[in-house]
């Protein structure tokens, strides 16, 4: 397996080598910053071409192709038209507010990135309660929106927010409850550890039907805690024209857009490398040939592999289903998904303590 | 300069929220004043006008001709079949008699209309709802039929097909093959409609026990078509008053009693089905003859008053025209379906969220020139 | 990097954001009119303030989930060990989720959990 | 039982929720069916169907000539004057004094394309045209004249 | 002074700040924003004194649970926007007073004591040993506590479902078929009705 | 070169020559920044319309959108919902007495650059009910000023597009729309 | 990491317990009242992390403290918000000497 | 059910009523005084003419006619009722009670003829803007500006 430890290790020591230890430190981070940015803005520009592919071609339609090869630079031209827009900011608006709220929506999805293992060894912060790290963050993401729609001093914005604070707050407990099945597997909170665990087979091949009860449940939880259609109430477009974030133009526009896009990016990576192994390569059993091909595979493309794959499902829920009613959503929360997934918890526990998964 | 009285709510936790003219969800300029305790809708009140083209007045001044032509941009999605009605009434005053090939021509143009009609409705409804991709495959049928349309008639949406005495144009010669092309291919994509939509669990409780209508009620509110046949109000102007040859084709009215906006979407969806069964029973016998009676050039009608009625894909469409015998009406008044049905918004959508209101409303099928006029 | 790369990351995002916002300063000037800075409702001047009070049922399901919040806090230490612990560790979490699980029986008997 | 319903419950709904997913996953492997026609590119290939009305023309012939009388019954038969008949005496060989027409003014931006004009005209002198890529910058552009200049009517036109 | 203390006192003054906004706001929605990252600041507090299990309880249960609670509950009695009267001058000054004299005086009890000013550079909180500890039935274990804990959740959920639930609306009852059922009395002879009505001022709607 | 000023000349020579009540227009005209081609292109190929039809050719535009013209080909599909969001407003169908303010209050409240595309006789001038009736707007260029027009009732959705494409070449040459009517540049 | 006194991490938590108290004398609304109890809770737990941190790195009873105060002051700021609530549906007002005046 | 016996019944409680068989439906002709409580009597037993599906006016330059026409669910029988109403202060009472698609169409009535009704619930303009000046569907009604002749 390849490891970037290499890369990022020769790195460290050219530079401790050369610099004094804080300039170590300030190169690393102009580094990170570059990477994150970087990371950022491509990922917002696929993710959105992808949506939007993935959208014409279950609409039997072609989807943007005008612009480069099968339309893969419409997605700059509109971010690049957002940013040129105007920055709208309402008089009757909190206007101090009104404009922090898409910083605090931004960091909030930055900082969500930090223990995410993009790759065998590329990770920015391993830390040590990974998880619950990012469910914590992730659960700040739902401040952002309330600030958003009540500063708006917009009706709508704030019936968006109310309801997207509803229901992300809601669709935290399953979800957390759903890691936690992985947790009670792996036995730690930490990334690096989930996936090494991870090694022998996904956990959701090895964890039999809870564990599928757990990543369906998590599915359905990341979806509604992205603000994702079935579950996009917050801006519903039929009932809230633009919901939360009716009021805002231009780039801070762009950026609720974005982040939302990294939130589906991050709570898939979360469910890709808790369910399906990381970066971790897909093995059998003993087959060691098979194991052996697949290692060559870089494990970055794996990881990747998989995060969009769960993002293209993500996708493929919102153009199918309709919306729900804010009522049922909550209803579907509190009376089958927090239910279940106490449940099924109890189940993994067993089945992790008598070591009856493989 | 903007006037519109607004009724601004003394209770505390009362929030009083327009939704159109420009929303999404209102399928044009409609305008509702939606009074909310929370998310519970306490009032909703229509506000109207806000495509008020003064038809009724204009029609005054154009022939009888020429009035037609204004009548199919009321409810432009059935725009054949309100010609189809205009031409009744001006027939209806000078006793034309219509070809028995034009009486074919227009009633299959009628049922296409129809179908055509509640697609857009069934894609811009699941849109209201949320689903986005029901409103493509709708239009891909529906592109189907504006197709053969344009074939024929000469345009796409706004036809003008039907002159008085009969057709403008006879059919073209690809048409009847056309069109059982079309009903072969839409009665496997109903089916489809159903797998996506009204199966659909989320949709079933979108729409089940939503938007309830009473029969009493739809009665006493003057609901036509889909509305109150949804509530178990027999109502279909086809089959009550027979007009052109629909007195000789097989088909149900299509009832439900549930009263609730899936009721109402059941019997469109039922209703598509049986729009295709006349269909079959008339395209392959569209006698031979002429499409067009001897009219004059010019056209008076008697004096007095008359009133024709049609039934659209919305209800029934009532032409009334007062006559002083001129080339002009005296008077026109369009009896719009969505008008009445719109009246009902308020009762149906009281007490339930805004949700609510909005898959009441798209089951309404509001098209707002024909209620505006 | 250990916990410097959260002010990194924040910083980064800072970056981003305020580059993208003061880009767009600099380069569109935007014209001013009366409208403008009026709240957008479909249109139609705004006639009540929107800073109203609110009557929702929103905030009993946040009380609930605060609640279940706290419960999920200590599950997330005891999920760590479980395995290592053992049938021990299973009981008691047992009777955790089973006094918290009462409540949520009550909360649903009572209709907390409907719609208001 | 309640835990039986609530199973089956649920059971259902995934069906139903499985059933929407695998229709629209079907449509996307499937890129045959995309029906898009691609305008711009495919504007020669693009035949409108032959009764389209896209807009009102006045055909002339290769000798400029055109049929029309300057009769203005198309004017009257026009829901809303779109077409503006300018009519002028011309001496005929005989020398007698005869209604011609002298421009044919169209206002294409009030043109319903209803058709009428066309039905209404005893000489056939104008026509349905298929063209309907008419935008423009400037409204003012879409008065148009229909008979070309020196254009004559043509012979034996009554 | 190296980069981990300018850090902390980044923090600390970015907390304190935010703090004392939070009780100083005249708009309450902004005043629960200011108490909000003052909590995040104490959060980072925690990741900067490495109890990163602190910390993370610390964003969960108050930032993404209390506040916003507390936030819907300012949506829903407050007007939110308007500006919360201001105390009057008098007690505020006394307020402070009495806060910067408890300030100084506990500041300095805390610098006479003497508190050893090293710590441990090998502390780290692992959710392990914590998760451990909780569960264990030992002297150390907190086993009791933990299952308290679910006791106290439980009667404050009963609590709060008692207290706060709304009892049900008593709703008039909307009575559907009321124009059927309203006996409509038909006068003797139409013509007296009509006299009778005609007799009545006129009351026009104001047009 | 003042461009309110301008439009409101415009407006006055449109007053001789059309009749009908027209609502002057205040701000208006896009203030075109530096005239970057990169920046032009961006705008010109990122079009998002805002969800506004009062009529029947809204009809014909959802057609546009629909899976057989497609204009989500040219990255038109975001259709926003919420002004603010939105860079052109179609003007599809009527405007009548009681929708001009509205119109305009939208247009007013879209984020720079903006621009507007009359779709059909009606929002050109009134279309079918310029005659006669005492409610109907002559014209959408009453009320905001407009960039591109495309006639028909409805247009078809093929020369929905032409006029989309229109705009763009409009946007990419950089002038304003004052510029542009006094030299018509050809696409 | 060790650089930073002891002192120096209390003086902040007692700062910030004073800005309670300031908080909690000057305002009258029992939301924002319940806000600057919040604060005063918090300071409460930065002392026992730093406690355990710096005295008795060994030892976790400070954490244990520091998550059962966290949970109490999550059950004590729900059930707060219920009551305030509830007091808001019958007295139209939050306002502590409303509420006191009214003996409900 | 019979012309002849609708003609009976009504004229029985309203002798001063005219009949008119000539056009498609049956008609009666009435003063507008008398509108209401002939309309109490056609929704109630026996002919429950209890759907009123078009409600307009007419403005005859002398008069105008309100024009009710009503059908009955359960007999499927149409009536027009004409109830003439004077031009300079029109009044009419409503009948938004009876019917309830009244309300919506009597405002219609009122926004375009100006003919007020008697105890309407919200008699106000429905589909122009309020401060619009005259009644845009009589015949006098002028508007220069966007008012072409042909
Ligand atoms: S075009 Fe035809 S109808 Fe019109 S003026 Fe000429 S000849 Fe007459
Ligand atoms: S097509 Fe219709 S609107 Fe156009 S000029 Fe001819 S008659 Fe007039
Ligand atoms: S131009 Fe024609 S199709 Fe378009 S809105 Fe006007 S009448 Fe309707």
């Amino acid at each position: 397996m390849y490891s970037l430890h290499a890369i990022t290790d020769s790195i460290q020591n050219w530079l401790s080598v050369r610099f004094s230890p804080l300039w170590v430190l300030i190169i690393e981070s102009l580094i990170v910053i570059v990477l994150a940015i970087a990371l950022f803005a491509v990922l917002g520009l696929v993710l959105v071409w992808l949506e939007r592919k993935v959208a014409a071609h279950m609409q039997i339609r072609l989807g943007p192709n005008r612009l480069g090869p099968a339309g893969i630079f419409q997605t700059s031209a509109d971010t690049l038209k957002l940013i040129l827009k105007e920055g709208l900011t309402p008089d009757g608006a909190d206007k101090l507010l009104f404009n922090f709220a898409p910083f605090i929506v931004m960091i909030v999805a930055m900082l969500a990135l930090a223990p995410i293992a993009f790759a065998n060894g590329f990770q920015i912060w391993d830390v040590n309660i990974g998880v619950l790290y990012v469910s914590a963050v992730s659960s700040l993401s739902v401040i952002g929106i309330l600030i958003a729609g009540w500063a708006s001093n917009n009706k709508y914005s704030l019936l968006g927010a109310m309801r997207s604070g509803a229901q992300i707050v809601s669709y935290e407990l399953s979800a957390g409850l759903s890691i936690l099945t992985i947790v009670v597997l792996t036995g730690s909170l930490q990334i690096s550890d989930i996936v090494h665990a991870q090694q022998n087979g996904w956990w959701l091949f090895k964890g039999h039907i809870p564990v599928i009860i757990a990543f369906v449940i998590f599915l359905i939880a990341a979806t509604a805690e992205t603000n994702r259609a079935p579950f996009d109430l917050a801006e519903a477009e039929s009932e809230l024209t633009a919901g939360f974030h009716t009021e805002y133009s231009g780039m801070k526009f762009a950026l609720f857009f974005l982040a939302e896009y990294i939130n589906i990016f991050i709570v898939c990576a979360i469910g890709a490398t808790l369910f399906l192994g990381g970066w971790m390569p897909f093995h059998i059993g003993d087959w060691t040939q098979f194991n052996h091909v697949m290692d060559y595979i870089p494990s970055s493309i794996w990881f990747f592999g998989k995060t969009f794959f769960l993002i293209f499902l993500i996708m493929w829920f919102r153009w199918t289903f309709p919306r729900l009613r804010v009522d049922q959503l909550l209803t579907l929360e509190w009376k089958y998904l927090l239910p279940i997934s106490l449940f099924n918890l109890l189940l993994v526990t067993v089945i992790a303590i008598m070591n009856w998964h493989f | 300069m903007y006037t519109e009285t607004q009724i601004i709510s003394n209770s505390n936790d009362e929030l009083v929220v327009n939704v159109g003219p420009q929303h999404p969800a209102t399928h044009g300029v409609l305008h509702l004043v939606i009074t909310l305790q929370g998310e519970t809708i306490k009032k909703v009140e229509p506000h109207l006008g806000y495509i008020h083209r003064s038809i009724e007045k204009m029609c005054e001044s154009l022939t009888y001709r020429q009035f037609i032509y204004a009548s199919s941009r009321m409810d432009y999605l059935s725009a054949h079949i309100n010609n189809h009605a205009c031409a009744l009434a001006v027939e209806k005053g000078m006793q034309i008699e219509v070809p028995q090939r034009a009486q074919y021509i227009r009633v299959i143009m009628d049922e296409l209309t129809r179908i055509a009609s509640h697609e857009l409705w069934w894609g811009a409804m699941a849109m209201d709802l949320g689903a986005f991709t029901p409103f493509f495959y709708a239009f891909r049928e529906r592109e189907k039929i504006t197709d053969i349309m344009e074939e024929t008639c000469g345009a796409r949406l706004t036809m003008n097909y039907m002159v008085p005495g009969g057709v403008m144009t006879d059919i073209h010669p690809d048409f009847q093959k056309k069109v059982k092309e079309f009903i072969e291919l839409f009665k496997s994509k109903i089916d489809e409609y159903d797998e996506l939509v009204t199966g659909n669990i989320i949709f079933q409780n979108r729409t089940k026990g939503v938007g309830y209508l009473s029969k009493a009620d739809a009665i006493s509110y003057g609901c036509t078509g889909a509305v109150a046949r949804g509530s178990g109000v027999s109502c279909d102007i086809r089959k009550l008053y027979p007009y052109d040859i629909y007195d000789k084709v097989v088909f149900d009215e299509i009832l439900e009693t549930e009263g609730d906006s899936f009721a109402r979407y059941m019997v469109r969806m039922r209703e598509m089905r049986e729009s295709v069964k006349i269909i079959e029973q008339l395209i392959d016998n569209i006698p031979e003859g002429e499409h067009q009676a001897k009219t004059k050039a010019v056209l008076k009608l008697p004096k007095g008053d008359f009133y024709t009625r049609v039934e659209t894909a919305r209800g029934e469409l009532g032409v009334y025209i007062v006559s002083e015998g001129a080339t002009t009406p005296y008077r026109i008044k369009f009896r719009s379906p969505g008008f009445s049905n719109l009246s009902a918004l308020d009762q149906m959508a009281r007490g339930g969220k805004i949700g609510d209101l909005m898959a009441t409303m798209g089951t309404l099928d509001l098209v707002i020139p024909d209620i505006d006029r | 990097m250990g916990p410097f790369s959260l002010i990194v990351l924040t910083i980064a995002a800072v970056a981003f954001s305020a580059g993208g916002i003061m880009a767009g300063k600099l380069f569109t000037k935007g014209s001013k009119n009366a409208h403008k800075g009026q709240p957008y409702e479909c249109g139609i001047p705004t006639q009540t303030s929107p800073w109203h009070q609110f009557n929702v049922g929103y905030y009993l399901f946040a009380l609930l989930f605060l609640i279940f919040d706290v419960e999920m806090v200590f599950m997330y230490p005891w999920a760590v060990v479980v395995k290592k612990m053992g049938m021990t560790a299973l009981f008691e979490i047992i009777i955790f989720i089973f006094i918290l699980f009462m409540g949520f029986l009550y909360a649903h008997k009572k209709g907390a959990l409907k719609w208001m | 039982m309640f835990i039986k319903e609530y199973i089956t419950e649920i059971a259902k709904a995934t069906k139903s929720l499985w059933t929407g997913m695998r229709l629209t996953g079907h449509y996307f492997i499937r890129l045959k069916t995309v029906i898009t026609e691609q305008y711009p590119d495919n504007r020669d290939t693009l035949k409108m169907a032959e009764r389209f009305r896209g807009e009102v023309t006045m055909p002339h012939d290769e000798n400029n000539q055109h049929a029309c009388t300057g009769c203005t019954a198309c004017e009257l038969a026009c829901p809303n004057a779109t077409i503006k008949v300018i009519t002028k005496f011309e001496l005929t060989p005989e020398n007698k004094k005869k209604k011609a027409l002298d421009t044919f003014v169209y206002h294409l931006d009030m043109c319903t394309l209803c058709g009428l004009c066309v039905d209404a005209c005893p000489t056939g002198a104008i026509q349905m045209g298929q063209n309907f890529e008419h935008s423009v910058y400037d409204r003012s552009t879409l008065t148009k004249k229909l008979n070309k200049p020196g254009s004559k009517i043509r012979e034996g036109v009554e | 002074m190296d980069t981990s203390a300018i850090i902390f006192y980044a923090i600390s003054a970015f907390t304190l700040a935010m703090g004392l906004m939070a009780v100083t706001s005249s708009k309450i929605f902004r005043s629960a924003i200011w108490l909000l990252l003052s909590l995040v600041g104490i959060a980072a507090l925690y990741f900067w004194m490495q109890v990163e299990f602190i910390a993370a309880i610390q964003i969960i249960v108050y930032v993404g649970g209390i506040v916003v609670l507390i936030i819907f509950s300012i949506f829903l009695t407050q007007q939110a926007g308007t500006k919360m009267p201001k105390p009057s001058l008098k007690r505020m000054i006394a307020s402070a007073l009495a806060a910067l004299f408890g300030l100084f005086f506990s500041f300095n009890l805390i610098n006479h004591y003497g508190f050893s000013n090293t710590g441990s550079p090998h502390f780290s909180v692992s959710v392990n040993d914590v998760g451990t500890q909780m569960l264990s039935t030992t002297e150390h274990g907190y086993i009791l506590p933990f299952e308290v804990v679910s006791m106290l959740l439980l009667s404050a959920m009963v609590g709060c479902i008692v207290i706060a639930i709304k009892p049900p609306e008593e709703q008039p009852k909307k009575d559907k078929a009321e124009l059927e059922n309203e006996h409509i009395d038909i006068p003797e002879t139409v013509q007296e009705y009509v006299d009778a009505t005609i007799s009545e001022p006129l009351i026009t709607t104001e047009v | 070169m003042d461009v309110t000023e301008n439009i409101e000349v415009a407006q006055t020579k449109q007053q001789e020559a059309f009749p009908g009540r027209i609502i002057p227009t205040h701000g208006g005209g896009i203030i075109a920044s530096t005239i970057q081609d990169v920046i032009n292109w961006a705008r010109s190929n990122s079009l998002w319309p805002l969800t506004f039809a009062t009529s029947c050719c809204g009809i014909e535009m959802m057609s546009v959108a629909s899976s057989k013209y497609d204009f989500s080909r040219f990255g038109f599909e975001v259709a926003r919902a919420s002004p603010r969001q939105a860079d052109v407003i179609i003007v599809a169908g009527t405007i009548v007495q009681k929708m001009a303010p509205v119109l305009k209050r939208l247009y007013d409240q879209m984020a720079d650059p903006k621009y507007v595309i009359a779709m059909g006789a009606c929002a050109i001038s009134g279309g079918p009910f310029f005659y006669n009736t005492y409610s109907v707007i002559k014209g959408a260029d009453h009320v905001i000023p407009v960039d591109v027009y495309i006639p028909g009732c409805p247009p078809r959705p093929e020369a929905l597009l032409h006029a989309l494409i229109t705009l763009q070449g409009k946007i990419k040459s950089g002038m304003t729309r004052e510029q542009i009517k006094a030299n018509p540049i050809q696409l | 990491m060790s650089t930073v006194p002891l002192t120096h991490i209390l003086f902040v938590s007692t700062a910030l317990f004073f800005t309670g108290m300031y908080g909690l004398f000057t305002r009258r609304n029992m939301i924002t009242i319940l806000m600057s109890v919040e604060l005063i809770l918090n300071s409460v737990n930065i002392n026992f992390v730093a406690f355990n941190k710096y005295l008795y790195p060994q030892k976790m009873e400070g954490i244990f403290f520091t998550i059962f105060i966290i949970t109490i002051a999550a059950a004590e700021a729900a059930v707060a918000i219920a009551i305030v609530i509830n007091l808001y549906r019958t007295h139209k007002s939050i306002d502590v000497d409303d509420a006191t005046e009214m003996k409900w | 059910m019979t012309n002849e016996a609708i003609k009976e019944f009504v004229s029985n409680a309203l002798p001063s009523a005219t009949f008119d068989e000539s056009g498609e439906f049956f008609t009666i002709q009435i003063e507008a005084v008398q509108w209401r409580p002939l309309a109490r009597l056609l929704h109630s037993a026996p002919y429950n003419f209890d759907y009123l599906f078009c409600l307009t006016c007419v403005d005859w330059k002398t008069h105008f006619t309100n024009v009710y026409h009503l059908t009955s669910t359960d007999h499927r029988r149409a009536i027009v009722v004409k109830a003439k109403v004077d031009r300079n202060d029109p009044l009419i009472e409503t009948v938004s009670d009876i019917w309830k698609t009244a309300e919506f169409h009597e405002r219609e009535v009122f926004d375009l003829f100006g003919v007020r009704f008697k105890n309407h619930p919200d008699l106000r303009r429905l589909i122009l803007t309020d401060d619009f000046e005259g009644y845009p569907l009589r015949k006098d009604f002028e508007d220069a500006v966007n008012m072409i002749k042909l």
